[in-house]
């Protein structure tokens, strides 16, 4: 059965977070982090695309046909992008560089197609438009944990502010793609470690709570 | 005004023609699937264990939708999931009793004794081809947990003494533990079947006593106790009759002296009757210390017994 | 709708309609923005010119044409070879700017420079696109030692670059340490780019210095 | 430009390959890498993919470029893979059901592959022609393919060992492929330079 | 060190894979065989051999004299029982097994002061017999295979349907550390195997018998040319020392060349592999219509106090045997058969039986020690010693995770004869055989219920 | 001993061979010293300090690492020694020591732990150590010292002090004060490839270039571990002739830009790679053909690195390549077993 999430918002910024749990959107994750300030501005660029995308599908959804519901969700989430990318363009065009050839292929971003079809297609407008409001917030959330590994060890900056001073040596793997690879790596086994320290400890209550079972007792 | 009406021809175009493709496709290649298949897997519980005798959880979703099994067959399902896919395919929910794993063997190494020590990998399949196991009962447990580790309920648990004890609740039924013990020791029982011999010792009363405190000796008190025909000993075990469990109850375990029959009272585990002997052992009893022929010693040889 | 097959007419019907849609709303966006990312470009040209450039405020744009000839071009438009001469308030000509690239560390790196024709030097250096390694290539386009080289580079002698802290004469470029790969294509690029260029430059300094 | 066909084909497949060193295609490259059977599969109908809507791609860029309409590119590359994809996916249920259970949910997200529609992105803003973006497309996808097929041949390889608890699914993979981009990093600059 | 394997293109013909292993037979290869008392109770187990149990034709409380048959074959794949002592049928129950399972077995007192000569049996004419008779005869000794695999003889003599047989092969190599059961018996009774070996021939209609023999055991070597003289029909080889060179796929491969198909049998090579001791009990035993009633049992390890070769009456229990031999109070272990593929028993209750081939009395701290089992380190010198040619290390490690079946369809489980040569050098000490013998058990289990 | 013996019982084989696995790996190290003792004579304490720091580093880690998941610790099978002894030789010796630290770290908790400890790393640990390092800290990592210094058993190479997370100062004044005439930094191949400048083969083969290590030494320390059964020496022997083979056509396309196939084999760290990290058997292919195929593609691999891509040194490239390519090698190259007709490959 499905869970009844409570919060379309809250479930993507955490629960069901696209990063860490779902591991959803993995290009621009890996490859855009290599300073915190893209990763701001790739993940708002894609929960802008999530939250229209997902408002125009929830939006049509009781008329489309079944045979052709992949292509128009993918002809709306293009159109969504390609406005994205105009009006990035049109805003900044040194956060156009940066964001480089990664806007457009925000339309082949698994993550956007994936809440189209398991969210959007089935639920109303509002909660559509939370939904994606939340994992784009959520994959932004995502992104800046990244992009803050990999610009503080990488170039010992945080938003182009020195940590370090002026000697610091820059750990210039974190900028590669391998160092990508590691800090997404890093993250999620700061999470499975808490998680797993929780898990243990839930299992220390439940065994207080069970009785022993019994074995041949006399 | 000239690049609304290309764009608009341009893409207006193309996705009917894509349209058209697809729909010319669809015609051509279309597998019918019916699409219950998917929402009756989306209700099971993907534990993908078998208990159903299908392989894997969509399996039992297509015979399901097919109407060759009942919902109710899948036994790892809450009761409102078994509701919910019977109310899906508008069918009888066709509920069968819950089975559980029950174990044959009460013998831990603190009431049973092993004639030798067993070196090598730390499993009961593995040990059981060493010469039988090290155990003095060739058909007693030999509490290396292979149960344990298959099951994937983590319904078993060894306890203190090596033995595996199975939680009622938790067991599904799947039947993974009767097929790895080498001993054969576990079998699936419907939970009303609560009157248990756990023990499988064949041999006589004294050597099986000799091997183990807790063995069946044949005494045949509880099949004097028992109603008509529920217990009868045969080649020396007492064995239930299941076909008549509805005449069993604690009775027949009050007499037995060593406890070998036990009451399964829900939640509490075996009870065993008040005449049974008394284990106050925790640690196990020593390995027999071996008489092995150290020395050139003719006369020694009335030891062996046959 | 379970398990019936959509009529084809309805899903070319709404294909068509929705892409229709699409379509019209994406031109909506590109001319809306049109005029605004115009504006953006040029100034972004404009920037970078005047970084090489110090003082420019105006800039005349030729086209070179595979018979080496020049002409002008309308402002933005890319294409192949292009030279910008720079003005600079008083109209004063500053000097040209050319493009070049050649293959670095990772991939090919594009970049501008400054060249004066009447010193016969290369006055300033920008990297436009590289995918050099941060942190080690990439210093091409902002160390400072490295860009200091380019003040006044003597572009009569063929230009190349030498390990870091071996530049003996003023056309070697002094590599970054750790980075000679990506020195050295800055070197072969811009004597490639001299080599071509110069000889069409003087041929037409003239014109290109009265800015028509 | 006027790149070699050799010199394309290589730079795509090893040099900047699309899944380790630019990441492209990463989703299915961590999710679909357990199993080398899958793998290889996935591998395949991706190279399928890209090069059939690399070839359709192209063509159509020069309809959008006769009528000046290049801002629709994106829309009309997307759509048109995702039409690829959806025939592929129901020519494979038709031919090879157990091949469609085991792709799975990640058939329709070949679609969502960002390495499908960056070939044609890339083909056009490099300028290449019909035969050099052909190659490229093949490159491209033959060294996602690759990537993949290494992927899961060392995580089978994992599954024979003990993996702690705490590494065990995304992380280990992702310690994996950032050792296999490691590796990879040793034919950058082959391109080229010194 | 095996250096550069040149060692391989010298010397006489030698098996290439495989391990040298200490041989220890020092102990006993120089002591002639010599006879056990009968013990105060024999068990004789109605199934010795592999293949059906026998059929008792005795009843409790019957008298039995040394020789007599007692139970008859129960088909093909089955042999008859003789009486290994004149007694008394105490009685017919279960008895412990080597395996661990209790089994039927026929309890048999012998008198006190019996005589240890046969007195049962009749001469025969063996020359004047087809080869069906042969075939039937051999059945009636109740001779089965004295290597170690117990597998009833005549079933190999009789040639299958379709195939042909051009030789026969003997097995003298006795590769196994610490036996010399078939050296003495090379070394005594070279005449009888010769003459067992030319009964084989004739049963399987073969013009040519190889005995191969390890050329650690010059003094049967010569023992066997002596007896054989300038005789034609039998070729006498020495082959170089290595385990696991006695069995029958190893032998054939190293003096023919042959290679028996996977699953297959010698038979599908035109060969027909007999024991040396399978064949001196034929040749001593067919002629008076005898039945096998004892065999050679090398006694020995470091932990035995009078090492050495016994002629044992079949039945003897295991604790009578080893008191006759005495241990000393360093023994930690007893195996039946040799260290590399002997099983140890957990009961000395158990009797020696017609597939048992030495009782090894293993010392503690001996290489047998306990140790650290580490993980599989890929060192590949289990692939470079399995003599089959599999890959043990990959085995060893799908086994770990009960990758059972993967085993047997892609890394050829069921070829693996359980030699042990892997588990010997493995330096990670991965107990590998136990794994696969545990796998085959599996799959064989699966395959039963589906 | 009172006659109460436990027997046991046991499966067979009862008898094992002398090898263990804590033998090879301590006689593994025991064939590293004499190259360890030498890399130490030649460049001086800040050489003896980093191999010192990266085994010990290395040990710790393991140790730690064990002890804090709850486990028993494993190093007392000498492999994470092994490790710390080879990335240490692996690097230049005036390395900062926080760096190597660094690369430890790397070595054994993602390189090793992370796939279950000894024996289930699919990548040499030393290498992915190594690696993350050349990646991290690319020109520390290519930075060589000269070696026989006056003063190397006097004084350390300054950078080896550099602070932890800062930048090691410049050597410049250091390399004034030991007066070394000509030297340029550079290793060999590093010469050779960018300045086309070729180091006389006569020292190489003694290891007195900075940054090689001598190729006989590695050859003589190797055929140890072989006559002594604990290694193998086909990968070593097809590496080798991998390399000289494509060395060897290289060369003979042209011979100005590219050194001949003797040059190719005593550079660089191939023959430490080849005798001792391609054989790593953890991350090689077990079975006898494989094992010829793995050591010919990595020596064919290395030179391509070297000759057509932008750095100088590709045997640790080529050897990670390799350790990622071995489970297909495994698969493709299954031994024939004895009576089947032909070899199958595993689907
Ligand atoms: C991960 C990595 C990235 C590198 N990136 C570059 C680069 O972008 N540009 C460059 O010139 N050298 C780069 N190099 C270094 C070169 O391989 C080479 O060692 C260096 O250019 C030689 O310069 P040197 O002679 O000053 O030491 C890189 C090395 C590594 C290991
Ligand atoms: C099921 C089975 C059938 C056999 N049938 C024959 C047979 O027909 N002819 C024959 O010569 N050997 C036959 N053998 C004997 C084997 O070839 C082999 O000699 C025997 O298993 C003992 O060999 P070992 O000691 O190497 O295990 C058979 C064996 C088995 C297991
Ligand atoms: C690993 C291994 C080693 C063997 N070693 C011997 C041996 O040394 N001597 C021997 O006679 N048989 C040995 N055998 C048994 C032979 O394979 C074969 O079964 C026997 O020679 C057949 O003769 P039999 O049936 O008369 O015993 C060995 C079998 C195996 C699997
Ligand atoms: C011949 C041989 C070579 C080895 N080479 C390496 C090596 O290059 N790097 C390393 O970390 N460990 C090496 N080891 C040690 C050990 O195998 C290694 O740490 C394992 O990879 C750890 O699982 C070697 C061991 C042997 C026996
Ligand atoms: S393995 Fe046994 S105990 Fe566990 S769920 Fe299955 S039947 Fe029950
Ligand atoms: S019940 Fe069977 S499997 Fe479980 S521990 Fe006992 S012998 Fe082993
Ligand atoms: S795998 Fe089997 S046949 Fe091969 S060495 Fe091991 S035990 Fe012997
Ligand atoms: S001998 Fe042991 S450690 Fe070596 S590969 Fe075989 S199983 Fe692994
Ligand atoms: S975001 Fe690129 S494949 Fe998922």
């Amino acid at each position: 059965m499905k869970e009844t999430a409570p919060n379309p918002f809250i479930n993507g910024l955490w629960r069901q977070n696209p990063t860490f749990v779902q591991i959803l959107g993995m290009c621009p994750t890996l490859a855009i982090t290599n300073s915190v300030q893209n990763a701001i501005a790739m993940g708002l660029a894609t929960a802008f695309v999530l939250i229209c995308s997902n408002g125009l599908i929830a939006a049509i959804r009781k008329h489309v046909p079944k045979q052709v519901r992949i292509a128009t969700y993918i002809a709306i989430i293009a159109t969504a992008v390609t406005v994205t990318d105009y009006l990035v363009k049109a805003i900044s065009i040194s956060v156009y560089k940066a964001l480089g050839p990664f806007i457009p292929l925000i339309v082949a971003n698994c993550l956007v197609l994936e809440r189209a079809e398991g969210f959007a297609a089935k639920k109303p407008v509002i909660p559509s438009m939370m939904d994606g409001a939340g994992m784009g917030l959520g994959f932004a959330f995502g992104l800046t944990c990244l992009g803050t590994v990999r610009e503080v060890l990488g170039a010992g900056t945080f938003l182009g502010i020195h940590l370090f001073g002026p000697n610091f040596e820059p750990w210039v793997l974190f900028l590669l793609p391998p160092g990508g690879f590691i800090s997404l790596a890093i993250w999620l086994l700061i999470f499975a470690s808490y998680r797993e320290r929780k898990d243990r400890r839930e299992r220390a209550r439940a065994a207080l709570l069970t009785v022993q079972p019994a074995e041949a007792q006399s | 005004m000239t690049e609304f009406l290309i764009a608009g021809g341009i893409m207006g175009a193309m996705g009917a023609t894509l349209a058209a493709v697809l729909a010319f496709a669809d015609k051509k290649l279309y597998v019918y699937e019916d699409p219950r298949i998917d929402e009756v897997e989306g209700l099971l519980p993907k534990a993908n264990c078998g208990a159903c005798g299908c392989a894997g959880c969509r399996a039992f979703a297509e015979k399901a939708v097919k109407g060759e099994i009942a919902p109710g067959k899948c036994t790892v399902n809450s009761p409102e999931g078994v509701a919910a896919v019977a109310a899906l395919l508008q069918i009888d929910a066709g509920t069968e009793e819950r089975r559980v794993a029950r174990l044959a063997c009460a013998g831990g190494p603190h009431v049973a004794r092993h004639r030798a020590l067993y070196v090598g990998l730390p499993t009961c399949r593995a040990a059981a081809l060493v010469n039988g196991g090290a155990k003095g009962c060739s058909w007693g447990c030999l509490g290396l947990g292979d149960c344990e580790r298959v099951c994937s309920f983590q319904a078993i648990r060894m306890s203190g003494h090596s033995l595996p004890v199975v939680s009622e609740s938790l067991c599904t039924a799947c039947g993974d533990c009767v097929e790895v013990c080498p001993k054969q020791l576990f079998s699936l029982h419907a939970v009303s079947h609560r009157l248990w011999v756990a023990c499988r010792n064949l041999a006589d009363g004294a050597q099986a006593e000799a091997d183990c405190e807790v063995a069946c000796t044949a005494c045949g008190r509880c099949a004097v106790d028992a109603p008509g025909g529920l217990i009868q000993i045969v080649n020396n075990l007492a064995v239930i009759d299941y076909g008549r469990n509805s005449l069993a109850s604690p009775v027949p375990t009050q007499r037995c002296p060593t406890g070998a029959i036990v009451w399964f009272e829900k939640d509490q585990g075996p009870l065993r009757g008040p005449e049974a002997k008394r284990i106050t052992r925790q640690s196990p009893l020593p390995v027999r210390a071996a008489d092995l022929p150290t020395q050139r010693a003719t006369s020694s040889y009335e030891g062996m017994h046959l | 709708m379970t398990g019936t097959t959509t009529k084809s007419t309805q899903m070319i019907r709404f294909l068509g309609f929705v892409s229709l849609l699409c379509g019209v709303l994406i031109v909506g966006a590109h001319v809306a923005s049109q005029s605004r990312i115009r504006v953006n470009q040029e100034e972004i040209l404009r920037e970078s010119l005047a970084q090489l450039l110090p003082g420019m405020t105006r800039q005349v744009i030729y086209i070179v044409t595979p018979t080496g000839e020049l002409t002008p071009a309308a402002s933005g438009e890319s294409s192949d070879k292009r030279i910008f001469a720079g003005f600079d308030a008083g109209g004063k000509f500053l000097g040209v700017v050319l493009e070049a690239s050649e293959r670095g560390y990772a991939d090919v790196i594009s970049a501008m420079y400054a060249y004066s024709p009447a010193s016969k030097t290369i006055t300033g250096f920008s990297v436009l696109e590289m995918k050099e390694t941060p942190g080690l290539g990439n210093k091409i386009g902002s160390d400072p030692e490295f860009l200091a080289n380019f003040k006044a580079l003597d572009t009569t002698h063929p230009v190349a670059a030498v390990k870091h802290g071996k530049k003996t004469n003023p056309w070697e470029i002094d590599a970054i340490s750790g980075a000679t790969i990506s020195s050295r294509a800055v070197g072969r690029m811009l004597a490639a780019s001299v080599q071509e260029m110069a000889p069409i430059i003087a041929r037409h300094r003239d014109r290109i210095e009265r800015g028509n | 430009m006027n790149e070699s066909l050799g010199h394309i084909f290589v730079d795509a497949f090893l040099i900047n390959n699309f899944v380790l060193c630019v990441f492209l295609g990463m989703c299915s490259f961590l999710g679909l890498s357990s199993k080398v059977s899958t793998a290889w599969r996935m591998g395949v109908s991706v190279i399928f993919v890209i090069t059939v809507s690399a070839i359709l791609s192209y063509g159509t860029n020069l309809i959008l470029v006769a009528f000046h309409a290049e801002y629709l590119r994106l829309i009309t590359y997307i759509v048109i893979i995702a039409a690829t994809v959806q025939l592929t996916e129901m020519f494979i249920k038709k031919k090879s059901p157990e091949l469609f259970r085991e792709l799975g949910i990640y058939l329709p997200l070949i679609t969502t592959n960002c390495a499908v529609l960056a070939v044609p992105l890339f083909q056009t803003a490099r300028g290449y022609n019909l035969l050099q973006s052909t190659v490229f497309a093949l490159a491209a996808s033959g060294g996602y393919c690759m990537a993949m097929v290494l992927l899961a041949l060392v995580r089978e390889r994992t599954e024979l060992s003990d993996v702690p608890s705490l590494a065990r699914g995304t992380a280990l993979t992702l310690v994996l492929a950032s050792i296999l981009s490691m590796a990879f990093m040793g034919f950058a600059g082959m391109g080229g330079g010194g | 060190m095996n250096f550069f394997g040149a060692e391989r293109f010298f010397g006489p013909k030698r098996l290439w894979r495989g391990i040298h292993v200490p041989e220890h037979k020092e102990q006993t290869a120089h002591l002639p065989i010599r006879r056990l008392p009968f013990p105060p109770l024999l068990i004789v187990p109605l199934s010795q051999h592999a293949g059906k149990p026998a059929k008792a034709i005795v009843h409790e409380g019957q008298e039995v004299v040394r020789g007599e048959p007692i139970a008859e074959a129960d088909g093909l794949m089955s042999v008859p029982m003789h009486a290994p002592a004149t007694g008394r049928v105490e009685r017919i129950a279960p008895a412990p097994s080597a395996k661990g399972e209790l089994t039927p077995a026929i309890y048999i007192r012998p008198y006190p002061g019996a005589s240890q000569e046969v007195l049962y049996g009749a001469e025969q004419n063996i020359d004047q017999m087809t080869p069906a008779q042969v075939v039937a005869a051999v059945q009636a000794t109740g001779v089965v295979g004295l290597g170690g695999a117990a597998f009833p003889t005549h079933v190999k003599l009789k040639v299958p349907e379709g195939k042909k047989i051009d030789t026969v092969v003997v097995n003298g190599c006795e590769c196994e550390p610490y036996l010399t059961t078939d050296h003495r018996v090379m070394v005594e009774y070279p005449r009888q195997v010769l003459h067992g070996a030319r009964i084989a021939m004739r049963a399987v209609g073969a013009d040519r018998a190889v005995v191969g023999v390890e050329d650690n055991k010059p003094d049967a070597l010569a023992a066997l040319r002596a007896a054989n003289g300038d005789r034609p029909g039998i070729l006498i080889e020495a082959v170089a020392a290595k385990y696991p060179q006695g069995a029958e796929k190893m032998l054939v491969k190293v003096l023919l060349g042959r290679e028996i198909p996977s699953g297959g049998l010698p038979a599908d090579v035109g060969l027909a592999v007999f024991n040396v001791a399978t064949l001196a009990q034929i040749g001593e035993l067919l002629p008076h219509r005898q039945g096998l009633i004892e065999r050679v049992v090398t006694i020995a390890g470091p932990a035995v106090r009078k090492p050495g070769n016994y002629l044992i009456p079949l039945g003897t229990p295991l604790r009578w045997a080893l008191e006759q031999a005495g241990c000393t109070d360093q023994a930690v272990s007893v195996v039946l058969g040799g260290p590399m593929m002997g099983a140890a028993v957990g009961s000395f209750d158990i009797p020696l039986t017609k597939g048992v081939t030495g009782v090894l009395v293993l010392a503690k701290g001996g290489a047998n020690g306990e140790a650290h089992v580490f993980p599989c380190i890929h060192c590949a010198a289990c692939v470079n010693v399995c003599p089959l040619q599999l890959d043990p290390s990959h085995l060893g490690l799908l086994a770990r995770k009960d990758r059972y079946e993967e085993m047997e369809t892609v890394y050829h489980l069921n070829d693996c004869f359980e030699c042990g040569c892997c588990s010997y050098v493995c330096p990670a000490h991965i107990p590998l055989v136990q794994y696969f013998r545990v796998a085959k058990q599996m799959n064989r289990e699966r395959k039963a219920r589906s | 001993m009172s006659g109460t013996t436990i027997i046991e019982v046991r499966t067979s084989p009862h008898l094992h061979g002398p090898m263990t696995v804590e033998t090879i790996m301590r006689h593994v190290i025991y064939a590293l010293l004499p190259i360890a003792a030498f890399f130490s004579w030649h460049f001086g304490l800040s050489a003896a300090l980093l191999l010192a720091v990266t085994t010990a580093g290395c040990v710790l880690a393991e140790h730690t690492a064990c002890r804090l998941s709850g486990k028993r610790s494993t190093v007392n099978d000498y492999s994470a020694a092994i490790t710390g002894l080879l990335l240490g030789l692996t690097l230049p010796p005036g390395l900062p020591l926080w760096m190597a630290v660094v690369g430890c770290l790397v070595a054994i908790l993602p390189g090793k732990l992370l796939f279950g400890g000894l024996g289930s790393n699919v990548f040499n640990p030393a290498l992915v150590g190594r690696a993350f390092l050349q990646a991290a800290f690319p020109v520390a990592v290519t930075n060589y010292t000269p070696g026989l210094a006056a003063n190397r058993f006097v004084e350390f190479i300054p950078s080896t002090w550099a602070v932890p997370l800062m930048k090691p100062a410049p050597l410049n004044d250091w390399l004034a004060k030991v007066a070394v005439d000509g030297f340029t930094g550079a290793t060999p191949l590093a010469m050779q490839k960018f300045d086309h400048i070729y180091s006389e083969l006569g020292p190489l083969l003694w290891g007195l270039g900075p940054g090689s290590l001598p190729g006989c030494l590695i050859l003589l320390c190797g055929a140890y571990l072989v006559a002594r059964g604990m290694m193998d020496w086909r990968i070593t022997a097809s590496m080798i002739a991998g390399a000289a083979a494509t060395g060897g056509i290289f060369h003979l396309v042209n011979p100005a830009l590219y050194p001949d196939p003797v040059w190719v084999v005593f550079t660089g760290g191939l023959l430490l790679g080849a005798t001792f990290m391609a054989t790593d058997p953890v991350a090689s292919p077990v079975t006898p053909r494989g094992m010829w195929i793995y050591g010919l593609l990595m020596g064919v691999l290395t030179v391509l690195i070297r000759n057509l891509g932008g750095l100088p040194e590709g045997v640790m490239y080529a050897i990670l390549f390799g350790n990622a390519l071995s489970p297909l090698i495994d698969r493709l190259t299954p031994p024939r077993p004895y009576g089947a007709r032909k070899a199958q490959v595993p689907q």
